[in-house]
């Protein structure tokens, strides 16, 4: 984010030095946008798809008219804006008996947690004026998988918060739940993770997408971490989802068993940063799978020019929006992927998932780490040294 | 409350108490569970009912015969074609009228269809109980279409009143059987439909096999009937062993499973609803012509006496209990109805499971709270 | 390049490490004084964060303020009378507890004042890793490679045989905390069995 | 078998119980309240009877002075039903619990007991269970009154 605000504002305004600060400002304001916006629009997405697989329209009746008319597609699109509404200009209940301190700061903490975890995903890259690629980012971190599991761990804590907090006995269950399936699946995620990190050599999430688009072995599509890593890949994404704490792991809030688990006290805005934090973390959980399976925002064999000349107009930063199309459309192709997977699944029940997480996605992820080692050792070998 | 545990008697953990219900996503309605936890663990369960009652019996007892015919239709709103079905049948037993055989037939194909609405009903919940959702929506939009069919026969919906003493209300509409017969083809394969969205599913497995196990001797002592007491191994049917209306002239098997789980049950009613549609093919096929009604006056006065009459509906076992003494009202009207029985089989059962197989075994039994409480 | 950490954010991260750390002294219930702990941890990973040592902040929130501090909450819940206000506070030595943490902040000022600080970054042990991307990376101090060279170059041995340390305990502890088989097990039927 | 085959077996097997046939019910018996519960249980333990099953059990009330309470007992061996009816007296009416024969009679009798007043005796757990537990009085007996309670009109 730096050197791309900088260098961009520099451009418009012809040398202008920014303060240090206003990257820091500006990335937090756009990724708040992000977040709110990208939730509206995967919750109304969501709804249709749920639709879909029900064999029904999903919301049709609110906003113009016309556009219910024109296709179920189109149908409903001011449906989540109203629902937000709704849901800021309800009544904020604090109940009598619970814990107002934890209360009120658990949903900070897990927005706090939802917010800080997208600093080190890229979105796309650009090589404006400069040689070698600039990775977008708001700060592509040299560690940027470690923190990325290291943020989470704080959803439990405020999960845990919340659930002790609210003073009932479905939250505390929900809470409890949640604590010990995050913690839990977080071991085989972070060892799903490892094998890309051994192939590429790298923890950074953007030196692994350009690792990938380097290719395998000389190979350009090897090079997706999805091939060699493919059952990191899987492990990865059923871990991402219990994590995300999204059917068919919602055991947390569960409604057919804990009403709502660890968020039944919640009302208003405070609940909505819970809901919020969720599809929030979601679409992270599929942008991390995207750039560290799916090649990021790279295609094999497509570099895109800096600039796309139009004849008429010169279209500057192009192979940083083309970067961003191809990086968003394969983050919700897996979105789709996890909304499938919602509408169709029964809940797990919380000792299965314990034993499906400790017993097959463990050893599962093992297993990928070896493959992953010797793939690297063969690159290392024959093909010149570290795959990155 | 300190428990200790036996291998280690240092050790000692405080169980709590649950309040599940009334007003929880899924007791159905307002039945209420008082849970020992230990943990997630249930160490004791005390169902508590009574929250919807409505003194349907003493309400009974204050109306006319042909008045308390909607009053039953608020016994199991699921089925109601049943709830009118047994009560007239008690009338109709103790005054010694004889139904018209179109009149049995309509009886027979409105109590079948209404299986068929209540087992899909059951099969969305359940499915929603086990945590997925899209099974809902597809059992939901069949039902319409049998409720459709009801809709034009009697007007109505869910509250039919459609029986009468000595016949049904109203004639079936002419292209009646043409379109239950559209709608079962129709229909027919989408029951592999909704197997193939739970059966196949090592989720679904996990959550229901040897779940919520029913032993055929406990079953019996606490009175569980219909496809729950199937389940657990008893070929037990009413339309089998008490053969009424015209149900000994149809052809139709009783599918009985040994396993006693939560599964078991659920496959016995999808071959129920299998069954009942074959009974319905077979019921199209001989429905005679003749009156619909034996009229009786709108003020009938009933011998002096007593009687017990039951059939099978889509939740077990429905019986009542009539006893006249000469008047035009019911001196006593007394309903068996089977989720009552299964209820309190819960207690039972839910002993030393997880929160989740609650909700598992609870829908499983098919319980309707306003049945219970009446 | 020597790397100058703003000052603003110090400020902020140790004030909030100080603050924390008051509250967890100072919290009438255990789990505020739970969380607190957390909010320590977590600034004292914003410090490292600010000194570029990333894989050291990461480690920190991973560990501590993740994983332990969730098992001491967790362990938190387990005690009894953990929500009552009036719990006076287990301290019965408040003297002696000043006097060794007075002697705790002498030793640490002393370590502090008399060392002698590197302030460049050592990139020799790296000598293979190039930066490809990015002036962030390039300009920060590559502590993961650096890391990893360390471990498995000069201190291979140290850090084989902490692993195998660490996998003795777990052993250890599981053989500890089995179950004694000559104690009849708890009753666990989950299903009844048909006669 | 039916009632009147029941009738001497009982008769034959039970001497101090008093039996006869129901002029009303051609399903029951009527039988001292003496007899209750060991009729009952060998109702539901000896082969030629074989009543697995309670049905159900009720209370009939007929004032001035009596209150009779109804078992119905089926057997799936035989397929046979049969119910059972024991007077008792309206102002004090006691009688032995059948829970411990079948876990099905517990619920019913606190039923009964709930809208019939009846005391069954033996019983563990005698609640209410349909009223709430602060409830008056026992709504399904004849000359039960509540304010809210009004005549239907005709």
């Amino acid at each position: 984010m730096e050197p791309i605000f900088e260098q961009f504002v520099r451009d418009l305004t012809g040398g202008f030095q920014v303060p240090f600060w206003a990257p820091m400002l500006v990335s937090l304001g756009l990724v708040l946008a992000f977040i709110a916006l990208n939730a509206m629009f995967m919750i109304w997405l969501e709804r249709k798809i749920c639709g879909r697989i029900q064999r029904r329209m999903g919301p049709m009746l609110t906003g113009p008219k016309a556009w219910a008319r024109f296709s179920m597609w189109t149908g409903g699109w001011f449906q989540t804006p109203c629902d937000s509404v709704k849901l800021l200009l309800k009544e904020d209940i604090i109940p009598a008996q619970v814990d107002r301190f934890g209360f009120m700061l658990a949903p900070v903490l897990v927005f706090m947690a939802a917010l800080a975890v997208y600093v080190p995903l890229p979105i796309s890259s650009t090589s404006y004026a400069q040689s070698a690629p600039i990775v977008v980012a708001v700060a592509d971190l040299d560690i940027g998988l470690l923190y990325v599991v290291a943020i989470t761990t704080l959803t439990i804590l405020a999960i845990l918060t919340a659930g002790w907090a609210s003073n009932n006995k479905y939250s505390l269950l929900g809470g409890m739940r949640a604590g010990v399936q995050i913690l839990s699946y977080e071991i085989p995620m972070l060892f799903a993770l490892m094998g890309p990190m051994v192939l590429a050599g790298s923890l950074s999430l953007g030196d692994l997408v350009l690792v990938q688009h380097a290719g395998l072995f000389g190979v350009p599509l090897l090079g997706w971490f999805l091939v060699p890593s493919f059952l990191g890949a899987v492990v990865y994404l059923i871990c991402a989802v219990a994590e995300t704490n999204r059917p068919p792991f919602d055991m947390p809030e569960a409604e057919q068993e804990l009403v709502a688990g660890f968020s039944t006290e919640y009302t208003a805005m405070r609940f909505a940063m819970f809901y919020l934090a969720e599809f929030s973390n979601t679409f992270v959980v599929c942008m991390i799978f995207t750039a560290v399976f799916l090649g990021g925002w790279t295609l094999p064999g497509f570099i895109p020019p800096s600039s796309l000349n139009l004849g008429f107009f010169t279209l500057p930063y192009f192979d940083l929006l083309a970067g961003m199309a191809i990086f968003f459309a394969k983050a919700y192709a897996v979105v789709l992927l996890l909304m499938w997977i919602r509408w169709t699944f029964p809940r797990l029940r919380p000792d299965h998932l314990m034993t499906f997480g400790w017993k097959f996605l463990l050893p599962l992820s093992f297993v990928n780490l070896l493959v992953c080692i010797v793939l690297a050792a063969i690159q290392q070998i024959y093909f010149g040294g570290n795959p990155g | 409350m300190m428990r200790q545990f036996p291998a280690n008697p240092d050790l000692t953990v405080e169980e709590f108490e649950l309040n599940m219900g009334p007003q929880h996503p899924s007791t159905h309605g307002v039945l209420r569970l008082v849970l020992t936890m230990d943990g997630e663990r249930v160490v004791r369960c005390k169902p508590v009912v009574g929250y919807l009652h409505r003194s349907i019996e003493k309400m009974a007892e204050n109306r006319t015969y042909t008045q308390v015919i909607p009053v039953t239709d608020r016994l199991d709103y699921c089925t109601s074609m049943t709830s009118n079905y047994v009560y007239v049948m008690a009338v109709e037993d103790l005054a010694d009228i004889t139904v018209p055989p179109r009149a049995e037939y309509i009886r027979v194909i409105m109590s079948e269809l209404n299986r068929i609405a209540s087992h899909l009903l059951w099969y969305g919940t359940f499915a929603l109980e086990v945590g997925a959702t899209t099974p809902f929506i597809y059992g939901f939009r069949d039902r319409e279409k049998v409720l459709d069919l009801f809709e034009s026969t009697c007007g109505a919906r869910l509250l039919y009143n459609y029986l009468r003493i000595g016949g049904v209300s109203r004639d079936l509409p002419e292209d009646f059987c043409e379109r239950m017969l559209a709608f079962l083809d129709e229909w027919e394969p989408l029951i592999r439909e909704y197997e193939d969205l739970l059966d196949e599913n090592p989720i679904f497995y996990n959550r229901t096999k040897k779940v919520g196990f029913l032993s055929a001797e406990k079953a019996l002592a606490y009175g569980v009937s219909g496809p729950n007491l199937r389940a657990s191994g008893m070929a037990r049917d009413v339309r089998r062993e008490h053969p009424y209306a015209v149900y000994p002239e149809l052809e139709f098997d009783v599918p009985v499973r040994t396993e006693g789980d939560v599964f078991a049950r659920y496959r016995i009613r999808m071959e129920e609803l299998r069954q009942s549609a074959r009974i319905l093919r077979q019921c199209a096929e001989k429905l005679p012509g003749g009156p619909y009604l034996e009229p009786q006056p709108l003020r009938m006065v009933l011998p002096e006496g007593e009687t017990y009459v039951h059939l099978e509906s889509p939740r077990g076992d429905i019986g009542c209990y009539l006893v006249s003494q000469g008047t035009d009202k019911p001196y006593r009207c007394k309903f068996r109805t089977p989720s009552f029985c299964h209820i309190a089989v819960f207690q039972h059962l839910v002993r030393d499971c997880l929160i989740p197989d609650i909700m598992a075994i609870c829908a499983s039994f098919d319980v309707v709270l306003p049945e219970t409480d009446r | 390049m020597i790397y100058d950490p703003n000052p603003v954010a110090f400020w902020l991260l140790a004030a909030m490490v100080a603050g924390c750390a008051l509250a967890v002294v100072r919290a009438r219930k255990l789990f505020h004084a739970g969380l607190a702990l957390v909010g320590t941890l977590f600034a004292v990973a914003g410090l490292y964060g600010l000194l570029q040592a990333w894989f050291l902040a990461a480690v920190q929130v991973l560990v501590y303020a993740g994983a332990i501090a969730i098992m001491l909450l967790f362990a938190i819940m387990l005690t009894h009378n953990m929500m009552n206000p009036d719990l006076k506070s287990l301290t019965t030595q408040p003297w002696t507890a000043a006097a060794l943490c007075l002697m705790l902040l002498a030793i640490l000022l002393g370590g502090t004042l008399s060392s002698t600080w590197q302030t460049a970054p050592d990139t020799t042990l790296s000598p293979t890793w190039t930066p490809k991307c990015g002036f962030q990376v390039a300009e920060a101090i590559p502590s993961v490679q650096a890391l990893g060279f360390r471990l498995l170059d000069p201190f291979t041995l140290p850090f084989e045989m902490v692993s195998v340390l660490i996998l003795v305990s777990l052993i250890g502890a599981l053989v500890v905390a089995r179950r004694n088989p000559a104690l009849p097990e708890a009753p666990e039927g989950r299903e009844e069995k048909a006669p | 078998m039916s009632p009147d085959e029941f009738l001497p077996i009982l008769q034959a097997r039970f001497p101090q119980v008093e039996f006869r046939l129901d002029p009303l019910n051609p399903q029951a018996l009527i039988m001292s309240a003496s007899g209750v519960p060991e009729v009952f249980g060998w109702l539901r333990d000896a082969p030629e009877a074989a009543m697995q099953y309670l049905e159900f059990s009720t209370a009939v009330d007929s004032p001035p002075d009596c209150l009779c309470v109804v078992y119905s007992l089926y057997s799936y061996t035989h397929r046979h039903r049969l119910a059972l009816k024991v007077d008792l007296p309206r102002h004090a009416p006691t009688i032995p619990t059948l829970s411990h024969l079948w876990e099905n009679a517990d619920w019913n009798e606190r039923e009964i007991y709930d809208l019939f007043g009846v005391f069954f005796s033996g019983h563990e757990d005698l609640r209410r269970l349909m009223m709430p537990e602060d409830w008056e009085g026992h709504p399904l007996r004849k000359d039960y009154s509540h304010p809210n309670l009004t005549p239907r009109p005709d």
